[in-house]
């Protein structure tokens, strides 16, 4: 079997699926990684809640503006032909179905497209829920990034998500570090997994049945 | 004469009393008006409830607010601090001295929005079928279950931007505005920290703010907001 | 008795109660002459719908733009410290009650403050409804500029309106070219008269009881 | 490369056909779309249902769209002509050729901002006690009765502006703005026209409308919009 994909390598994947022009938004953690491995000649204008579209690169050290940040709080630049709005404006743009694209990371994503991805239950952090449930639910549609298991070896692709939803019916297409899985409405896709991997051993790892299309392409990004 | 300038942070808060609900702008530290907030902090209010999307900017510039525990209650999208550890005002609300209200962030700005335009509560489809709509009135609509939100007011907003003009009229700059405009709608009272008041009218197109939602403005030097 | 007053004086009058430093937001008709009658010494922020805070004067014929008009449709100049929005903020700024004073044309103010200004009911013209119904719900005080009587005498200060309601409870004061009128819990109460009449002359013309206040001023704009 | 410029009003209109809910700009003249309205009036759709502040100026613009009994319905807060006489879009609402909603002007952009935004309904105390409630759902929010206005969307929206981008940014100069944010964003396609498309972006900051609402940008030269 072929090494479990990496975060950027997941990333890559989930990039070569945004389309020229495509308005996207990028969740915290694996999402943000996206940016960095945009397919060459496609203008994709990423869009940010906190009041931007068009995000550009991070900024370089030195030039950095500590008043233009990201939804993730890291200082950035401008893409060309961005706009800077605020915040309801951005969550409008969410909500009112106009980003095209939004990347998320997951805990779980169940058979039904619900999405678990915004409460750790940690004992001495707080609760954070953010825009995600926003971006779940408007975003015309929803893709979420994340290991095919926990670090524990626990299934994320479950039947019935036990943590905290975020979002019901939401998620249309997963990218984990072994396959790329759609949620169609009798359940979870196989599209593409990673060489070697058969399906029994996908349905090993994963606590949901399991459909395969019938070109399962290999998912084989480049090394990142 | 219109002239919204205040000179200090104390004539800028005066009025802020014990009770208070203060919206507290920024994203990052993006338009946090850190003068402002250390203001506040210096202050003698308590029985304060704060409506920000994170607890956590205001806790490293004030942290004497969640020490003397002056903040009973707040609305926010986050209520983590970043890093290891528990920031106090995560133990407060575990312990229960701190009542917070977890919004969608999406759900946050409108309800300060219609706040800020008389709407009084409107319905999105925003949270549906998580623990935040629990017990909460459903509708739907074109099929579509929604859930009802109702708007948020404060006594006080306070914000920052990069300049103003006499009139209260604000441009921000970089992501500055973020929830800025909503929360200036929305208070009784918005106060303005900016780097610099322009002696002359700033350009009627490009406001982000209109002086009609701005009650004070403050200039406060780059170096000491930050 | 003395003449009753001009549309201009009643313009005149109702600009005397503008605090210096007000938004205020003029309907059509009478409400656009307030404008040319501000009091010399206070800054006024004359408040469109259509998008302006800070209405200057009207354009002169030469220098007009045709892309710059107030919700009267009328080509105008912005004033010192004007800010340009959009029709939703605009409307926002008045439900939400951040418009200090609407002066409002009326065909008929009852004794709870009912306005009716909103209907011709021509047989000939559509209807028009325009942003009447949110200024007087919205704006912190509604004031109504209209002669006492109709061209036929008939009063428009009633007991009930007959005509369709604008809003209900919803006006402050009444300036007619006869008097000063405010709206109490008690009913309306007469602020001030113009010189000659009486209590009974102006119950003559008055469709709902009347109480005077203790010290009734003259009404008594320049010539205009 | 993303590029929302088109050639001429026919390339903008396509696709626009019978049936069709169609939003136009304009307060006054104002952010009127003179050149696009002309050019719906030449097309050949019907049973179009127009939103729009006020009938009054698209009547002036293209008559054969009331003429031939093009336009089915109508969202207005204004249905009446200027001056004596009767236009043929108010003889035909009399007659009950065109149906005529009439909305307060502030619930009217404050329904399309929401159809924009993906907020289904909203409650607002505007209309209350009128004969525009009459019939409709009523409800009290701390003591005030508010009436329940439900999101307005379309298939096209029709604006004219300043200048815009390739990228369908678009900055407008006067009071152009009036409904054209609202209608952009509550619209599956949005055309402006404007009089000068800039070869470079638009500064990011002072932009109107952002272009994620625009699909369809057309320069009309300046002449060809009065």
């Amino acid at each position: 079997m072929t090494d479990r994909l990496s975060r950027r390598q997941i990333a890559w994947r989930a990039a070569r699926d945004l389309a020229d022009g495509a308005y996207v938004n990028l969740g915290l953690g694996m999402p943000v990684l996206v940016s960095d491995h945009a397919p060459v000649g496609r203008e994709i204008m990423f869009h940010s809640e906190n009041g931007i579209v068009g995000v550009g690169p991070v900024a370089d050290a030195g030039a950095a503006d500590p008043d233009l940040t990201d939804a993730g709080s890291r200082l950035v630049t401008l893409a060309p032909g961005a706009a800077l709005v605020d915040s309801a404006e951005a969550f409008a743009m969410i909500r009112g179905g106009h980003v095209d694209v939004t990347l998320l990371g997951g805990f779980q994503v169940s058979a039904a497209g619900d999405l678990a991805n915004w409460d750790s239950r940690s004992r001495v952090k707080g609760r954070l829920v953010g825009g995600a449930m926003d971006l779940a639910v408007g975003a015309k549609s929803v893709r979420v990034l994340m290991a095919h298991t926990t670090r524990e070896g626990d299934a994320r692709l479950v039947e019935r998500c036990d943590l905290p939803l975020t979002a019901l019916s939401a998620v249309d297409r997963v990218y984990t570090d072994l396959a790329v899985v759609d949620v169609t409405a009798s359940g979870f896709l196989v599209r593409e997994m990673i060489a070697g991997l058969d399906a029994a051993a996908l349905r090993a790892v994963t606590a949901a049945p399991l459909e395969f299309a019938d070109d399962v392409a290999i998912l084989a990004p480049p090394v990142l | 004469m219109i002239d919204k300038r205040v000179s200090g942070v104390a004539a800028a808060l005066a009025g802020l009393e014990t009770g208070a609900r203060v919206m507290v702008n920024g994203f990052g530290g993006a338009g946090l008006p850190i003068a402002l907030v250390k203001g506040l902090g210096a202050g003698g209010a308590g029985g304060l409830t704060i409506i920000a999307n994170t607890l956590r900017m205001i806790e490293s510039h004030a942290p004497e607010l969640f020490t003397e525990r002056r903040v009973t209650g707040a609305i926010a999208s986050a209520a983590r601090s970043r890093g290891e550890g528990t920031a106090i005002f995560e133990q407060q609300i575990f312990d229960g001295a701190l009542a917070c209200e977890l919004v969608p962030q999406g759900s946050f700005v409108e309800r300060i929005r219609a706040g800020g335009a008389g709407i009084p509560a409107f319905y999105t489809p925003t949270g549906v079928g998580t623990e935040l709509a629990e017990g909460r009135e459903l509708r739907e609509f074109d099929g579509r279950p929604c859930v009802l939100e109702t708007a948020i007011r404060a006594d006080f907003a306070l914000l920052r931007a990069d300049r103003a003009d006499r009139w209260g009229n604000v441009a921000c700059a970089g992501s500055q505005l973020n929830f800025a405009h909503a929360m200036a709608s929305a208070a009784t009272v918005t106060v303005v920290e900016v780097h610099e008041i322009s002696a002359e009218a700033l350009p009627p197109h490009g406001i982000d703010i209109p002086g009609i939602f701005v009650q004070r403005i403050v200039e406060i030097p780059r170096e000491d907001s930050a």
